[in-house]
């Protein structure tokens, strides 16, 4: 288990998000929460990125707890999130993001050499490379979140909701880079909205509502889960025509 | 505290008859209380020294003034920041108090304007050791007195001597955009210029700042033989230090009694060398002000005139009350001390040939106890010498 | 559901839009009007009356420069904290005057202590160098010290308060700074004393329309520190790490935390760098201009404020720019335009007013063209 | 163990790292002045009695002790240990400090060119007149039982039968509250307004007789700055456009009544009346004109700009170039008083009757203003100009309406305080006055009313109660500024949002009709 | 004869060098629902922008009910009866829901400020019913319970809805909406789409959409333009962008579903 959430609980000062809440990451997998808006899916990343800190609960990365460890340490660590919302700095060029991206690291060469392998993925952020980040548009600031991310060389991702606002052939792109990244060792926690594809590429799931994990387990079977497929899938089964 | 109001007191019980006569009553003390005499000066801001200073000179002359009939005299010298509102606020603090017979003060004339209709109905006799502006006393104040020059003596005198004794043509006039700098400088501008010279350049600068030489670069232009500056011997110093590099290196520096004091001289050093000042006519070192000195010095671990020039003078006017109060206090049959208020407003204003440590003073009926002429002072090997 | 009656909306725009135009129209003639003043007086100084000659304007604009210099050093250090936290540190003046005190007593320490043997002279103009430097690293560490610290205790607590609440604590922790400093020291104004080698008011002199111009050493030393600090910072922030988790910090906290940045160390690493910036224009302060108090702060500091937002506040090169240009309006702009120098800050203001109607995020700052919604 | 005495050093070095302060400002001889008059000496010496420095000492130590106890839920042996911890370590700075004093003494090294207060019977003093090793020992002494003290007290106040004690109190307010609240919204409320409103008008008709004029004064000023904080808050608080030289439009009042209500320098003595409507009404074009210009500003671009105009005004007030008309300097003395009905209004009390009558003005039409479509667009424009425009608000005129209003509310307040001066002068009108009306207005809670009438009680009432602490007045002052803001960032009463309901008149009545829409 | 209520000639805005919106034809019918589409970055919310005043096109004019927006400001087009939304959601985040409804009433209010200080009649007519406006567009989208919560405590799907509620109060002719579905669940999303088409079946108000949700484009809307690199390729019916070669190798792809499937089959089990 390369990450292990424990029974943790947060608040947002009287509003409790998340309660009781455990789920886990095992190595070289890909692990999806979904839910509906405000279940907490967020607010699971941003207390496993230390943001936020649990009022109880434990969270243990490879055998160490970094329940209140802060956000840098837990990237040097390699854990690293792609934020909700993009959260692209807006004055700074895509170029400039991208470093920022690799932060952790000090080696100029080989950070150029991420960022060409970035530019060769995303041809489309070569093109802008040196526009402030603000004035992409929605969908190239999702591009360059999800590139920032890969900067760090992450050895868990954590996707927040990285389909939104992406047009459907990107979302068909972005899906398969994070199946590469994945199939290349990375472990993802995935959130997503779009269920059906989360669940179709995750290995394993969990359903998230009110801050409660209600519901857990293999990807496939939470994909014929009729409860799942009722609130989440829209309520038409996989395979169904789109 | 002192048992009753003012204006109550003169049915007290044991009181004497003046008390009964005195137009705002009497301030009575029981046994152990003590004689409060006011000060309201800026302790805190960009003037904080004036006060600080003027309030430690005057505490020491409480101390010095001993008792009056065997009651204490204390100053309880408060912050008006200078400003009006402070200066009001402070005099309405003063009248509440039936303890406070009299005012050392105030320092600044905005905080002094505001606070005279106050202390007129409360009938508290004020002597201020600074407030130079002239229409002060011209307000018909029953109450106003002030130990420190009028800027019209003081200013006409410069421009008189400047003129005549100097032999200046043409003459520069600074202020620092105060009341007492601007007061000052227009006086002597006007009287220089009737005497039949010529005010070639008048400019103000900004008190507080440090740097002046673009505007004295401007000036220099003109080619003054003098520069006249009203204000106070921070700004004056400085002045003098950078006249020596823009120019004005051989105009004279012409200063007022703000820039008189030791302080200036430490802050000009060689630079200062022929630079005047005004201050009133005494002899400056007598043996009281050698005393004086030391205890300041002994108290406040500084110089007696590095804060301000007005050290002596706010010594002054707080022993000059002291013994106003002397004059005027009875002790009653009951054993209460009394001082009638409106006998010691006449007291203070009844001051003939006090000799202070800053001058001689004899008030006149509208209050002016400084109407000496100002004698000049010129600074020759680093130390202020009289000139005739 | 209730159901609701949708009128259809007649125009009524056109009484708007009148509206708008009046203050559009109002802008250029403003400026028109202000410009052509300006021309008109210039001219009036400048050819009609020939008021000053070289010699003067060369004066006015050494004066300019060098104080100029030190507003930009201190502005730096506004639109530093400015960039990243977007708070007007209003305590800054308060730390530069520190900085100034500290420099002060170091100078007079090195003065008092004693060195070689017989020809007695102080330590201060034996290694002046030596001494200047020191007494720059004291003054510089002094108000780091109190800048991280005054981050510490009265703006860290209030990094999630709306925006005007550290304003307040700024202005807070300025009045005490202030009153701290005149209870610790007195009122009193102090003179710093200078090393001989950079003795105040001497100077090269350079002969100007037969008049000797003074350029006093002490405000070369000011203005080249000055640049050369500048430089030092400017490249900090832009090519060190440090200067990069400062531009995301400034962005956005949560994400740079995200990218391994730590928020609260570079904000406090900001707070020292500014500090220490202040110091050295403290310590400055005091060689070129001699007088140190506790009040010394204040008007440099709002000066300073004025500099940086005149040059686009959270912008470097325009703090540099805007102390400049407010240097250099105030010592020659009154006689230029022939006006009293009593209103030099009038017309620095003035200026100002001008400037940022027509650049609304001042001389350098990013114009912000079309927000994208 | 040993983290948790790592823990209680900490406060403790704290504490003593401010005592060092207070002692090198000589503020520990203030206190124990204070303790000496508080204790009943009348007029205490400028070094007081031993005993009062001992129990400054205490007092820190308790201090220390509180500081380094709060936060523990342990038992009582334990967190009175420390609270011990934390004033003995605070105790042993006291006393480093004290040895390094008692050097100066014994060596008579003259300090006090740079640290003033350290004369020889100033130090004598802090070490009780004492020998110094035998004063040392007792600072150290008495700052630790200082802090057992503190240490007990917290976990006395922990406790659980305090805590009880503690709970059936609150629990019994919150009864009596809820109580009251049942009176006030059931219904008998309009009894009870009425019968508040009643009370509230007999405090203010009586009250103004009885406070003796110092506090008529002060009072009078904190109203003032009520207005004046109203008027801010309007450009402030609801239109969200920072404003710092806000004094300038206070001074346009002030100026407007004293040059047409004064015998110098034009004799106009117009009377008070229209010299106040002309005041207000100058001030108000000033805020236009002012706005006009700046009206694309945003930010702290608006706050540097309006911070110029306000020092503008006061240069140009005291410059050569207007001392012919506005006195310069020297300001405008002898300005008259209102009239009403022929009754001239002079004393404090019947000033203390306008600035109230003028506070109720204020407060109506802010309140009123508040809550209507005007306050909406304000806030919309505060929240976000570039979506308040898109949704329909006229932003510019708006913004200008706001620094309008706001500018009247000040030309009010100045008019009305030029004449209870008889004076003004253009140093009243200076930066750190703008500094106060914005700070009062943070400080009480930002766009709130009873914030407002807070925040100035803080930072013109406050100041004034601080007048015991001398010349340490301002110090304290900005500290408690700092302190303040600290501990409730969001003011003392944070305004809050309108809760609205569905009229009780259902649209039927007066339903929206096709005209009102063209 | 269509009655068109925007009539878009070769709007063209520019960036720097970056052409966002280039010289694109929009003609939206009165009462219609209209989606725009294309791939991240085509210059959808750009064109937006122009049609609502943020933006100045270089080139080209837009008529609004037959007269040119060009000019006017934002406010003025708002007043005009055009309202919209927005991509990354733009609420007054510290006032409640029914203020952030009652601002966007302001340009139909006809109180003044001095009607507010007397409460004159026209204040009180104006403020009840704009209260009881406000109450009715907070109850269409859904969200009477919160009309008194501060709006950036709402969820986010709240949020959105809010958005659209504040736009609706000036009663708008025409409604730009940005992305209404980013972020929703398929559920939430039938919801919005509903009450998308109830405000045009029931209210009659013109709608222009933005959305990458293709459930909800085919669905509702009755034409679709398509951009790409600002340019349109294409426009028409659901049915036939649906199958037009050049959006589907622009913008649609596989659709998705086949990726689903391919994931299906590449899993190990
Ligand atoms: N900063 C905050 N303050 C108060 N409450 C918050 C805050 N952030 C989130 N919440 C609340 O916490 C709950 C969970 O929010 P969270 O953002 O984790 O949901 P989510 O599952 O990520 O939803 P979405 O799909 O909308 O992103 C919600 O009810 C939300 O309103
Ligand atoms: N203010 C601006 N300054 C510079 N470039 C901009 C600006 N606004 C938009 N752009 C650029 O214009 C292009 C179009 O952006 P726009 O936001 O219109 O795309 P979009 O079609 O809405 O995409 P998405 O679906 O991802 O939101 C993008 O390449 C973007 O980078
Ligand atoms: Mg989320
Ligand atoms: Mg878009």
């Amino acid at each position: 288990m390369i990450l292990n959430i424990e029974n943790i609980n947060v608040h947002y000062g009287a509003i409790q998000a998340l309660k009781d809440v455990s789920f886990n990451l095992n190595e070289g997998e890909i692990v999806t929460l979904i839910g509906a808006n405000g279940a907490g899916k967020s607010t699971c990343l941003n207390t496993i990125s230390g943001i936020l800190h649990p009022t109880s609960g434990r969270v243990t990365f490879i055998d160490e707890e970094i329940t209140n460890t802060s956000p840098q340490d837990i990237v040097k660590k390699h854990m690293i999130q792609v934020p909700e919302g993009r959260k692209i700095f807006a004055s700074m060029s895509v170029w400039e993001n991208l470093e920022m991206g690799a932060y952790i690291h000090s080696d100029r060469s080989q950070i150029k050499k991420r960022i060409d392998q970035v530019f060769e993925r995303f041809p489309r952020l070569k093109e802008r490379r040196n526009q402030p980040g603000g004035t992409l548009s929605g969908g190239e600031q999702q591009m360059l979140a999800i590139s920032r991310g890969l900067m760090a060389e992450p050895r868990v991702l954590l996707l927040d909701e990285p389909s939104m606002g992406l047009a459907p052939i990107l979302v068909e792109q972005i899906f398969d880079i994070i199946r590469e990244i994945n199939h290349n060792g990375t472990s993802i926690l995935l959130v997503e909205q779009n269920a059906l594809m989360a669940l179709s590429i995750a290995d394993r799931g969990y359903v998230l509502d009110s801050g409660k994990v209600v519901l857990e387990g293999k990807a496939d079977d939470l994909l014929r889960n009729p409860m799942v497929i009722k609130a989440y899938l829209g309520g038409e089964a996989i395979g169904s025509e789109l | 505290q002192p048992s009753a109001a003012p204006s109550q007191a003169a049915v007290v019980s044991g009181a004497p008859d003046v008390c009964t006569s005195d137009a705002f009553g009497c301030a009575v003390f029981k046994p152990g209380e003590v004689v409060k005499l006011g000060m309201g000066a800026p302790m805190t801001g960009g003037n904080g020294s004036y006060g600080v200073d003027i309030s430690q000179g005057a505490s020491i002359a409480v101390t010095d003034a001993g008792d009056v009939k065997g009651w204490k005299f204390a100053l309880d010298a408060q912050d008006d920041g200078g400003t009006a509102e402070g200066g009001a606020s402070v005099a309405n603090k003063f009248v509440t108090d039936p303890a406070i017979v009299a005012i050392a003060g105030h320092i600044f004339t905005d905080a002094t304007r505001a606070a005279m209709p106050i202390y007129e109905k409360a009938g508290i006799p004020m002597l201020s050791p600074s407030n130079t502006v002239a229409d002060l006393t011209t307000l018909g104040s029953a109450v106003f007195n002030r130990i420190a020059f009028s800027d019209t003596n003081q200013g006409n005198a410069a421009g008189d001597y400047l003129f005549n004794t100097l032999k200046v043509k043409d003459l520069a006039i600074l202020h620092d955009g105060s009341s007492y700098g601007k007061g000052l400088a227009d006086t002597v501008a006007a009287q220089f210029a009737k005497d039949g010279g010529t005010v070639v350049a008048t400019q103000a600068i900004t008190p507080g700042e440090t740097d002046f030489t673009a505007v004295l670069s401007a000036v220099a232009s003109k080619n003054p033989g003098a520069v006249y500056f009203g204000g106070y011997a921070a700004e004056g110093s400085i002045l003098v230090n950078q006249m020596k590099q823009t120019g004005l290196e051989n105009a004279v520096f012409f200063g007022d009694d703000g820039t008189y004091g030791v302080d200036f001289l430490t802050h000009v050093g060689a630079n200062g060398e022929g630079a005047f000042a005004t201050i009133a006519p005494a002899s400056p070192d007598s043996a009281a002000k050698t005393a004086f000195n030391a205890a300041y010095l002994a108290q406040f671990g500084k110089e007696a005139g590095s804060l301000s020039p007005y050290t002596w003078a706010g010594y002054d006017s707080a022993a000059i009350l002291a013994n106003a109060v002397k004059a005027v206090a009875v002790v009653g049959s009951d054993g209460n001390l009394y001082v009638p208020r409106a006998a010691l407003m006449a007291a203070v204003r009844a001051t003939k040939d006090y000799v202070g440590l800053s001058g001689t003073f004899t008030c006149q009926s509208n209050g002016e106890c400084n109407a000496g002429l100002p004698q000049f002072v010129v600074v020759q090997n680093g130390a202020w010498v009289a000139v005739q | 559901m209730h159901a609701l009656s949708l009128p259809t909306l007649a125009v009524k725009g056109a009484r708007f839009k009148k509206v708008a135009h009046v203050f559009d129209l109002l802008r250029p003639i403003l400026g028109a009007i202000v410009l052509a003043f300006i021309a008109y007086r210039l001219y009036q100084v400048l050819i009609v009356q020939q008021e000053y000659g070289a010699d003067t304007w060369t004066r006015l604009l050494i004066s300019g420069l060098i104080i100029g210099g030190v507003y930009a050093l201190i502005a730096i250090g506004y639109t530093l904290v400015y960039g990243i936290l977007f708070m007007i540190n209003f305590a800054h003046g308060e730390v530069m005057m520190l900085g100034a005190y500290a420099g002060l007593f170091a100078f007079q320490a090195f003065n008092a202590i004693q060195v070689g043997g017989q020809a007695q002279t102080s330590f201060l103009n034996a290694y002046p160098v030596l001494a200047i430097l020191l007494a720059f690293v004291i003054g510089m560490f002094i108000s780091a010290a109190i800048g991280y610290f005054l981050e510490k205790i009265a703006y860290r607590p209030l990094r999630k308060a709306p925006r005007l609440v550290p304003l307040i604590s700024a202005i807070g922790a300025s009045i005490f700074l202030q009153n701290a400093a005149q209870l610790l020291f007195s009122p009193q104004l102090r003179e710093v004393t200078n090393p001989d080698i950079l003795r105040r008011g001497a100077g090269w002199t350079i002969s100007i329309n037969n008049a000797n111009v003074i350029i006093p050493y002490t405000g070369v030393f000011t203005f080249v520190l000055s640049v050369l600090l500048l430089i030092a910072l400017y490249i900090i922030v832009r090519k060190t790490r440090l200067g990069r988790s400062m531009r995301a910090v400034a962005l956005d906290k949560k994400t740079a935390a995200l990218m391994g940045v730590d928020v609260d160390r570079t904000i406090s690493q900001t707070f020292i760098i500014s500090g220490a910036l202040a110091g050295a224009a403290g310590v400055m302060w005091g060689l070129h201009n001699g007088m140190v108090y506790f009040y010394v702060g204040f008007i440099p500091g709002i000066k300073a404020f004025t500099a940086a937002v005149l040059g686009g506040i959270g912008n470097l090169p325009g703090a540099m720019l805007g102390g400049l240009v407010l240097g250099i309006v105030e010592s020659v702009g009154p006689a230029a335009l022939g006006i009293d120098f009593q209103l030099k800050d009038v017309l620095a203001f003035v200026i100002l007013i001008i400037v940022l109607t027509f650049r609304p995020s001042g001389l350098l700052g990013e114009v912000l063209a079309e927000e994208k919604v | 163990m040993n983290t948790s005495l790592r823990k209680s050093i900490r406060p403790g070095a704290t504490i003593g790292i401010v005592h060092i302060f207070f002692v090198l400002i000589g503020f520990n001889m203030l206190v124990a002045i204070l303790f000496a008059r508080v204790s009943g000496v009348k007029q205490p010496d400028a070094i007081p009695a031993p005993v009062y420095l001992m129990a400054y000492s205490i007092t820190m130590g308790i201090w220390a002790g509180v500081a380094a106890a709060q936060k523990r839920k342990q038992e009582f042996r334990q967190v009175a240990f420390a609270g011990c911890v934390a004033g003995g370590f605070a105790g042993i700075m006291a006393g480093l400090l004290e040895f390094g004093l008692a050097i100066i003494l014994v060596k008579n090294i003259n300090v006090r060119d740079v640290l003033t207060v350290l004369s020889a019977n100033f130090i004598k003093g802090t070490l009780f007149g004492m020998q110094p090793a035998m004063g040392v020992m007792v600072t150290v002494m008495l700052f630790a039982l200082g802090g057992t003290l503190g240490g007990a007290l917290v976990a006395f106040w922990n406790s659980t039968p305090f805590q009880a004690f503690l709970n059936r109190g609150i629990r019994f307010t919150k009864d009596s509250v809820q109580k009251a609240q049942g009176v006030t919204h059931g219904k008998n409320r309009l009894l009870w307004q009425i019968a508040s409103i009643s009370l509230l008008a007999l405090a203010v008709v009586f009250l103004p007789l009885n406070w003796g004029s110092y506090w008529n004064y002060v009072l009078g000023t904190v109203g003032l700055y009520v207005v004046l904080g109203l008027g801010l808050n309007i450009a402030v608080g609801l239109s969200g456009q920072l404003v710092l030289g806000f004094i300038a439009f206070f001074a346009i009042g002030a100026y407007s009544m004293a040059l047409l209500n004064a015998p110098l320098p034009y004799h106009l003595m117009w009377g008070f009346w229209p010299a106040l409507v002309l005041g207000v009404l100058l001030a108000a074009v000033a805020g236009l004109l002012l706005g006009l210009p700046l009206m694309r500003l945003r930010g702290d671009y608006l706050a540097i700009v309006t911070l110029g105009f306000g020092e503008i005004i006061r240069i140009l007030l005291k410059s050569d170039v207007l001392t012919a008309y506005t006195g310069g300097p020297r300001g405008i003395q002898n300005i008259g008083g209102p009239t009403i009905f022929g009754r001239p209004f002079v004393t404090d009390v019947d000033f203390m009757y306008l600035i109230i009558g003028a506070m109720l003005l204020a407060m109506f039409i802010y309140s009123r203003l508040q809550n209507s479509r005007t306050g909406r667009a304000w806030l919309a424009i505060r929240e976000d100009e570039t979506v308040a425009r898109a949704s329909g608000v006229n932003t510019v005129r708006y913004k200008l309406l706001a620094l309008v209003i706001g500018a009247a509310f000040a030309g009010l307040a100045g008019a009305i305080f030029a004449s209870r001066n008889q004076f003004t002068g253009p140093e009243e009108h200076s930066l750190m006055a703008s500094i106060n009306v914005l700070s009062l207005i943070i400080v009480g809670g930002l766009g709130s009313i009873p914030g407002t009438i807070m925040g100035a009680f803080a930072l013109k009432g406050l100041p004034e109660i601080l007048r015991e602490f001398e010349n340490y007045r301002l110090l304290a002052f900005g500290a408690l500024l700092v302190a303040m803001m600290l501990s409730k960032p969001d003011g003392f009463i944070p305004s809050r949002r309108p809760k609205f309901q569905i009229p009780i008149q259902p649209e039927t009545r007066e339903a929206p009709k096709e005209q009102d829409h063209d | 004869m269509i009655d068109y209520i925007i009539r878009a000639k070769e709007v063209t805005k520019t960036f720097g060098g970056l052409t966002a919106v280039n010289a694109v034809d929009l003609d939206v019918a009165e009462g219609s629902i209209y989606s725009i589409i294309g791939p991240n970055g085509a210059g959808k919310t750009t064109l937006f922008n122009c049609i609502s005043g943020f933006y100045t096109p270089e080139q080209g004019d837009i008529l609004f009910k037959g007269k040119s927006l060009k000019g006017s400001s934002t406010d003025v087009i708002a007043s005009r009866g055009l309202s919209r939304t927005y991509q990354n959601i733009r609420l007054f985040s510290n006032l409640t829901a029914l203020e952030n409804v009652m601002v966007g009433q302001q340009s139909r209010l006809r109180e003044n400020w001095l009607d507010a200080i007397v409460h004159s009649p026209t204040f009180r007519r104006e403020e009840r019913n704009s209260i009881v406006e406000g109450m009715k567009w907070l109850d269409f989208v859904g969200l009477l319970e919160f009309s008194n919560a501060i709006a950036g405590s709402l969820p986010y799907g709240a949020q959105r809805r809010l958005e659209i509620a504040r736009a609706l109060g000036n009663r708008p002719s025409l409604l730009l909406l940005d992305e209404p579905t980013a972020g929703m669940n398929p559920q939430e999303t039938l919801r919005m789409t509903a009450l998308i088409r109830k405000l045009r079946d029931a209210f009659n108000i013109t709608i222009i959409l933005i959305e990458h949700d293709m459930h909800v484009v085919m669905d509702i809307s009755d034409r679709i333009t398509v951009l790409d690199f600002g340019e349109k390729i294409a426009e028409g019916k659901p049915g036939e962008i649906q199958t037009n070669q050049k959006v589907i190798e622009a913008y649609l792809g596989s659709g998705g579903a086949a990726l689903a499937q391919k994931y299906q089959r590449k899993k190990p089990q």
